[in-house]
């Protein structure tokens, strides 16, 4: 398996607190690798060192090749990373449309003057767009909402126009900050199983971060295990729950209750 | 620049600083608990100030008395105009509050104004404003001591009001957090009314202190107001020390500044604005605000 | 081409106008009325002097009591335009073209003056004393009247300073000269007059200090100092009143005496500065003689003054009390319109009009020393009359050998 | 292809027959009033020039969620622009000139206020507001007229036809017109998305690959250009510029235009500003009353109407729907 | 002891979120309420708490016997119910013995020795006494939350997702906490998405969805509904990758 992004010994500092302490792992192409841990064990600080949003002290990453700690946030997309958020977000005062063309965004390159008079080439490029959105929609299910604000509507509609939104740039790496908080065990199986079907469709890869276990274990090809900033363990579903160090540290009787169910 | 040149633009400097720094501090408070520029703030002083005159020159009433009355208007006109109007606004947005603020100031300026006359009044002050005390052959002014004491006097009041009591309490609490605030059965209105009340109490206060140095006219509080926003900022917006500090330092440096280059004196507020948001984009001693829900 | 186009259209404007109204009446003119308009602040920060419209609403009304002009009465319509030009241009534009007036009156700022002088121009509005004491509004282009519709009638901001300035060096003997003045219009031309007289008196004073401040700006105690620093033995004051208030207080605090030489605008303020500062014995020019109730002595009044004055506070009381020399302002301001008119005869017509107050000559009214028009000249006045601030027996003023005119040859 | 056709017609400013009729209705009342009304020429243009300001601060206030305390400032270097300019290089020239200049200039202001936000912004724009004005009033009298300003005199600039403003309006509505165009094609498009994308999630903007800095600080340049080019129109309009006139008041006023009419949209700026000129015009009527009840009008708006009168207009047309636009 | 009938409530006046909610917390008891995101749970607890302006617009609240309908916050606060809010809801720039004491604002007199008894239960806290509510972890957090609930000597407290966002090891501790305030005859009301812990304590549970109680039961019946435990318990598996399950309809019988 080719390997898509490569995370080596990064490290970042806030004042005195180490967030991300020298942790190394890897995301291979068409793969879904989850990161979990306990609060505060610097998931989405990693998060934000992989969207360019940190830079970490040490360290590097790699994106097929290219070094993302040396590139602005914005470029990432362009390289074909996109994200979703812990808590939704959303451009609220913009439609279901808007916001997935907002997704389409680093793919316009018509300047500001031929949309001030909107001239034939935008009102092409902009058709182009919209057909994306449109088929993006289409594909997920959202036509009803597909004028409307976004703020207003239901939380789980909103949480699947987030993903609409980073699926339409086309990326060919998702990162998904827990994806499926807040929502319930039967929404949660339809989400999980809808994004299998998304990743083998688009052939993706989907870096996670995730709380919920079942969730993890049934969509994750890898688990990548955090503690304080340090990476305490790699592997299968299977070796983590086994894992002992991962059970002192997190799991805790949850791990035996996931065992239990499983039997 | 001769020392006692020094030393007399020092006293300018301090005596404008308490001024601003309880301008300040009023702004600072009130966006702490209910976040919003007040620029009413003016007006609801000049009440102070206008009450105060027509009742010691006007109705022969003892000056103390009619300045605690001026304080009390200013106070319960603040409180009403927040329980009655901001709470009631339907544009609950930063911006909605702003411009609501802005039409109260205008409402009030133009009713003041009717009421009162456009004319400058000598306002009458504790000390006559050109008595001075003679310290070897350095002179220093009575009025300048009196609104420097008096200043410092109100801010330790003021923080032990805030540090310590139950309403100081509550109204930090509030600041930070109103909805959980309510649910724990703090009454938010009656602890946002009495900030207001009590931003109104410093906004006059230093008002009153000021008027009789100058004349009382219904413009008397333009440019206290915009200097007091900028020390605010300066010190940043959610911290009282903050404002004091912003205060001070604006006046000071307003002094020194202005003496040697006098054509921008008036910018010079703003230009430290600038600079010390360009470093601290929160202020000196402001933090990052969490948002609130 | 185009110049003739305009000539045309304006020309058979004015047959329309004309056709409408009966044959030489003109706009704003009917057989039983005229209609004058005035505008000035009466919200905002400068309200106060819109306490000018008072004082021409004042002498209209006498006016139109005692019978009218030729049997029409004025009607006078009054607008606020906050002391914002662009306000100003929509009051007066509101005023000429939906309201008809035949002719303005008054009206208070420089750039508010500025901003309506090219449409007075072009529809040859006529406009009695501006009041404003720039120079402006009596330009000459090309040897020719820029706006020969408008007759100015106070004395301007660069004649007081100068003759502020003479009366200073020359009478009073001093030498060591500072001035502070407010940072616009108002301010620059007094500061102007001052340095243009320094140059005149060739070494006999020098201009060691100029401070300024901005017109928000209400504490004066660093320019104080910095006066006091220089030696300044007399201090020009071209500032806002309650800086000025602040700047006289602050020299008191910090026991500083120079000889205070104030212009007319701040004459107001001088009586509300306390009578331990320099504002007592301030001289101040003054562009109309004072009656004898604004002075402190009783005496020494004007008998024409006593008289109008007499008058205006029978109808202004309020106004007068609250400050004497701005309503007294434009009591003065609406006479030579009144004056104007009377000379225009029956037959009113705005070329009719302007050819009337052309023929003013030499002419005192009640107030002036001495107005005079010519078709070559529209600054009517070049008089100031100079009194003394004091605050005893009350606060007010004496006079300091009445009127001093401007006179350039010298 | 019908799918295509649809989208095209999505992408059309006037869509309906009945939206054509409106669009073209309005454009001739704007033409014929000074023919009509003669009398309110002067109103509608300045109405007209106000608008503009109106727009470009919804652009920066409205859309990206940046408050500005100082466009009094951007209106100025137009409106000093053109004064200065105009009898030199001629108005177009000039217009460019300002365009240019307050573009430059917004960029400018717009690096620091990346950083601010809130109240903090407020008073630095307002600061920037200020030292602008002080910029005209304090430098030699001989570049910009120091405090007395600079005088403007459309006869020169346009010759005696065009120095009344009767014609001169004509020369405002092509400028607004135009403006006005651009900028209900700039809110539909990506970058006016981008614009409501910043304001309302700038994480989530900047992974979908907005340039934060890059479109924070374009949506303060273009705003500065509307609000110059308005201050390019003022100068002839008005006679004249004085640093007085540009103070922190006409930046409130600005301000309180956007509020009124409706934040965040391109059509609430301009009724906002018309609404302001109406309210100036009529209230100078009512002497020493009329700053009351500005305030109290601007206090029951605000009461009353969160979304000023574009969000009451839009009520309205929901509730008559059937109504043609 | 707190009994709502027939409650309709919502934001604005176009939403409604509570379409006729009726439920009862009994004495010295602990109910549980189910539900998903937007179901109205969390404007359930602020009806109750008066923290909605003008709502509910139908329907009635009462505690002890007094309706508590349309009522203000605070004398709800003051008549003996406390709220543990969402999120923890800690005033972060005041020290943790501020945010207690802010829990007994209209209880001054008992606040002492109401205070220790925090203290006792939560031992934690005497250490950070002094420390700003920011700088605590989430769990130390939660028990400031639930301790300053206590300081009003409350009749009824109300928990809202207490367990959010809290590592495992955290739940459990912050779950026994509950148990014991309830063993001591606080009753209790809350407000879970972990609903197995939720039901492991619960004596009686209702579920909401779409604003209405769709199941009700005791919490042992209703660990034992099917629909439960596929919706809320995640005991059946995550069916291997299939077609058309994307927005499956819910059968409640």
């Amino acid at each position: 398996m080719t390997v898509l992004l490569e995370a080596k010994n990064v490290t970042l500092r806030f004042g005195g607190v180490t967030a991300v302490n020298d942790v190394s792992f890897t995301v291979g192409a068409n793969e879904t690798v989850a990161l979990i841990g306990p609060n505060g064990a610097g998931k989405s600080s990693l998060f934000n060192c992989i969207t360019a949003l940190y830079k970490p002290q040490v360290g590097n990453i790699s994106f097929m090749g290219q070094e993302l700690t040396k590139t602005s946030p914005d470029s990432i997309a362009s390289l074909g990373i996109s994200r979703t958020f812990q808590n939704i977000e959303l451009f609220g005062g913009l439609t279901v449309l808007e916001n997935l063309l907002l997704g389409r965004h680093q793919h316009l390159k018509v300047n500001l003057f031929h949309a001030m008079l909107g001239t034939p080439t935008w009102v092409k490029s902009e058709v182009e767009q919209i057909k994306r959105a449109e088929a993006m929609i289409e594909l997920l299910e959202l036509q009803p909402y597909r004028d409307r604000r976004v703020r207003g509507l239901p939380y789980g509609v909103q949480k699947i126009v987030e993903i609409g939104r980073a699926l339409v740039s086309e990326p060919k790496l998702l990162l998904m900050d827990e994806p499926v908080a807040g929502l319930t065990t039967d929404e949660k199986d339809e989400l999980v199983q809808r994004l299998g079907e998304l990743k083998n469709e688009l052939g993706l890869s989907i870096l996670l971060v995730e709380h919920d276990i079942r969730v993890v274990s049934s969509l994750a090809e890898r688990i990548v295990v955090l503690e304080y900033g340090r990476k305490i363990a790699d592997g299968t579903p299977e070796q983590i729950r086994n894992d002992p160090v991962v059970i002192a540290a997190y799991l805790g009787e949850e791990a035996q209750t996931l065992e239990g169910q499983k039997k | 620049m001769s020392l006692e040149q020094a030393i007399r633009l020092l006293i300018i400097g301090i005596e404008v600083g308490s001024i601003y720094a309880l301008v300040a501090l009023s702004v600072v408070l009130l966006y702490r608990t209910s976040r919003v520029l007040n620029f009413g703030q003016g007006e609801l002083a000049l009440l102070a100030c206008f009450l105060t005159f027509t009742l010691t020159s006007r109705m022969g009433v003892p000056l103390w008395l009619s300045f605690l009355a001026g304080l009390a208007a200013s106070a319960v006109a603040a409180g009403a105009f927040y329980f009655f109007l901001m709470r009631r606004a339907k544009a609950q947005d930063p911006m909605g509050l702003l411009i609501l603020t802005l039409g109260f100031s205008l409402f009030a300026n133009g009713g003041l104004s009717l009421l009162f006359g456009v004319d400058n009044k000598q306002m009458p002050g504790f000390v006559d404003v050109i008595e001075t005390w003679q310290i070897g052959n350095f002179s220093i002014s009575k009025n300048s001591v009196l609104v420097a004491v008096a200043g410092l006097i109100l801010m330790i009041g003021l923080y032990f009001f805030v540090q310590k009591s139950k309403i100081g309490l509550a109204m930090r609490a509030v600041s930070q957090n109103p909805e959980v605030a309510k649910a724990l059965g703090i009454p938010v209105n009656v602890v946002l009314v009495s900030s207001w009340a009590v931003a109104a109490i410093l906004g006059s206060a230093a008002a009153l202190l000021l008027a009789p140095a100058i004349s009382l006219n219904p413009s008397l509080m333009l440019d206290p107001l915009n200097k007091g926003f900028a020390a605010a900022v300066v010190g940043g917006m959610t911290s009282l020390p903050g404002a004091v500090l912003g205060g001070y330092l604006l006046g000071i440096i307003e002094a020194y500044v202005g003496n040697f280059v006098p054509a921008f004196k008036l910018a010079l507020a703003f230009i430290l604005v600038i600079l010390v948001l360009v470093f601290r984009p929160h202020g000196l001693l402001g933090e990052k605000e969490t948002r609130r829900a | 081409m185009r110049k003739r186009v305009v000539v045309g259209i304006t020309a058979g404007l004015f047959a329309i106008a004309a056709g409408l109204s009966g044959m030489a009446q003109d706009i704003g003119v009917t057989k039983t009325k005229i209609k004058i308009g005035t505008w000035g602040p009466t919200s905002g920060p400068f309200q106060q002097f819109g306490r000018v419209m008072i004082g021409i609403e004042a002498l209209v009304n006498k006016v139109n009591r005692e019978g009218g002009i030729n049997g029409r009465q004025i009607e006078l319509i009054k607008r606020d335009d906050g002391y914002d030009p662009a306000r100003t241009k929509l009051v007066v534009k509101e005023l000429v073209e939906r309201q008809g007036v035949f002719a303005l009156v008054g009206g208070v700022g420089t750039a508010n003056g500025v901003a309506i002088l090219e449409d007075v121009r072009l529809n040859q509005i006529p406009w009695v004393s501006p009041a404003t004491g720039s120079t402006a509004f009596s330009q000459v282009r090309d040897g020719k009247l820029r706006t020969p519709t408008v007759f100015a009638s106070y004395t301007n901001y660069v004649i007081e300073s100068i003759l502020l300035l003479r009366h200073g060096v020359n009478t009073l003997k001093l030498s060591k000269i500072g001035i502070a003045y407010v940072n616009n219009a108002f301010g620059a031309e007094g500061l102007a007059g001052v340095k243009s007289e320094i140059a005149e008196l060739k070494g006999k004073a020098d201009l060691v200090a100029q401070v300024s401040h901005e017109q928000s700006e209400s504490n004066l105690a660093l320019q104080a100092l910095k006066l006091k620093e220089s030696g300044a033995e007399a201090v020009v004051l071209y500032t806002a009143g309650d800086a000025m208030i602040s700047l006289l207080r602050e020299m008191a605090k910090i026991n500083y005496k120079p000889q205070i030489l104030a212009s007319s605008v701040v004459a107001g303020a001088i009586l509300q500065a306390g009578p331990s500062t320099q504002a007592n014995g301030a001289i101040v020019a003054a562009y109309i003689p004072l009656p004898t109730a604004v002075l402190a002595d009783g005496k020494n009044g004007d008998p024409r003054a006593d008289a109008a004055f007499a008058e205006l506070i029978k109808l202004a009381p309020d106004a007068v009390r609250a400050d004497p020399l701005s309503t007294i302002a434009g009591w003065a301001f609406a006479e030579p319109l009144i004056e104007g008119l009377k000379r225009a005869g029956p037959n009113l017509n705005r070329p009719n009009f302007v050819k009337a107050m052309e023929s003013i000559n030499n002419w005192k009214g009640s107030l002036f020393n001495s107005l005079s028009y010519s078709p070559t000249d529209r600054q009517g006045n070049n008089s100031v009359f100079l009194v003394r601030g004091v605050y005893a027996p009350r606060p007010g003023f004496t006079a300091v050998g009445g009127w001093v005119s401007f006179n350039n040859e010298r | 292809m019908v799918l295509k056709e649809r989208y095209e017609q999505d992408l059309r400013l006037v869509g309906s027959p009945q939206g054509w009729a409106a669009f073209a209705l309005t454009i001739l009342l704007f033409v014929l009033i000074p023919q009509i009304f003669p009398a309110y020429a002067y109103p509608v243009a300045l109405f007209m020039v106000y608008s503009l300001v109106a727009i470009g601060l919804n652009i920066l206030v409205g859309f990206t969620g940046q408050i500005s305390l100082g466009h009094a400032g951007f209106f100025a270097i137009g409106a000093y622009a053109v004064a200065k300019l105009a009898p030199i290089i001629t108005f177009p020239a000039a217009l460019l000139v300002a365009v240019v200049a307050c573009a430059v200039v917004g960029y400018l202001v717009g690096i620091p206020a990346l950083k601010l936000e809130g109240p903090y912004l407020a008073i630095a724009t307002s600061g920037f507001g200020l030292a602008i004005q002080q910029f005209f009033a304090n430098t030699p009298n001989d570049w910009f007229g120091g405090h007395g300003g600079l005088i403007v005199e459309k006869s020169q600039l346009f010759g005696d036809f065009f120095a009344r403003d009767r014609a001169y309006y004509y020369i405002i509505l092509a400028v607004v017109t135009v403006m006005v165009y651009m900028a209900f094609n700039l809110a539909r498009s990506h970058i006016g998305r981008a614009f409501v994308a910043v304001r309302d999630a700038e994480l989530a903007a900047q992974t979908s690959g907005v340039n934060i800095a890059k479109i924070k600080t374009l949506a303060f340049a273009i705003s500065a250009v509307y609000a110059g080019i308005g201050g390019a129109l003022f100068a002839p309009l008005l006679g004249i510029v004085s640093p007085e006139s540009f103070s922190l008041l006409l930046s409130v006023q600005f301000l309180s235009m956007i509020v009124i009419g409706g934040i965040g949209t391109v059509a609430g700026g301009i009724l906002g500003a018309g609404m302001v000129t109406a309210l100036q015009d009529q209230l100078a009527q009512a002497g020493g009353w009329s700053g009351l009840l500005y305030g109290l009008v601007v206090l029951i708006v605000m009461i009353l109407e969160p979304l000023g009168l574009y969000g009451r207009w839009m009520k309205i047309k929901l509730y008559w729907k059937s109504w043609p636009f | 002891m707190l009994k709502l009938e027939n409650i309709e409530a919502g934001y604005t006046r176009q939403t409604i979120v509570l379409r006729g909610v009726s439920l009862e917390v009994p004495q010295g008891k602990i109910v549980t309420l189910l539900g998903a995101n937007g179901a109205g749970k969390s404007t359930t607890l602020k009806t109750i708490m008066g923290l909605i302006d003008d709502e509910p617009r139908k329907g009635s609240v009462t505690f002890q016997g007094n309706t508590l309908t349309h009522k203000d916050t605070e004398s709800i606060a003051r008549s003996g119910i406390a709220l543990v809010p969402e999120g923890r809801g800690m005033f972060k720039d005041l020290t943790v013995f501020e945010n207690l004491m802010l829990g007994a604002y209209h209880h001054t007199a008992t606040a002492q020795s109401t205070l220790q008894d925090v203290l006792k239960r939560f031992p934690r806290l005497e250490e950070r006494k002094n420390q700003h509510a920011g700088t605590l972890s989430g769990g130390e957090q939660q028990m400031v939350a639930i301790g300053r609930a206590l300081m009003s000597r409350p009749k009824l407290i109300l928990l809202d997702e207490p367990s959010l966002g809290l590592a495992p090891k955290f739940v459990q501790e912050v779950f026994n906490a509950i148990a014991s305030i309830n063993a001591e005859g606080v009753s209790v009301m809350l407000i879970e998405q972990n609903a197995k812990k939720a039901l492991e304590i619960a004596d009686y549970a209702y579920v909401l969805e779409h604003g209405r109680i769709v199941l009700e039961g005791t919490g042992a019946e209703l660990r034992e509904n099917e629909n439960v435990k596929e919706l809320y318990l995640g005991m059946t598996h995550v069916p291997d990758s299939g077609v058309g399950r994307f927005r499956r309809k819910r059968r409640w019988n």
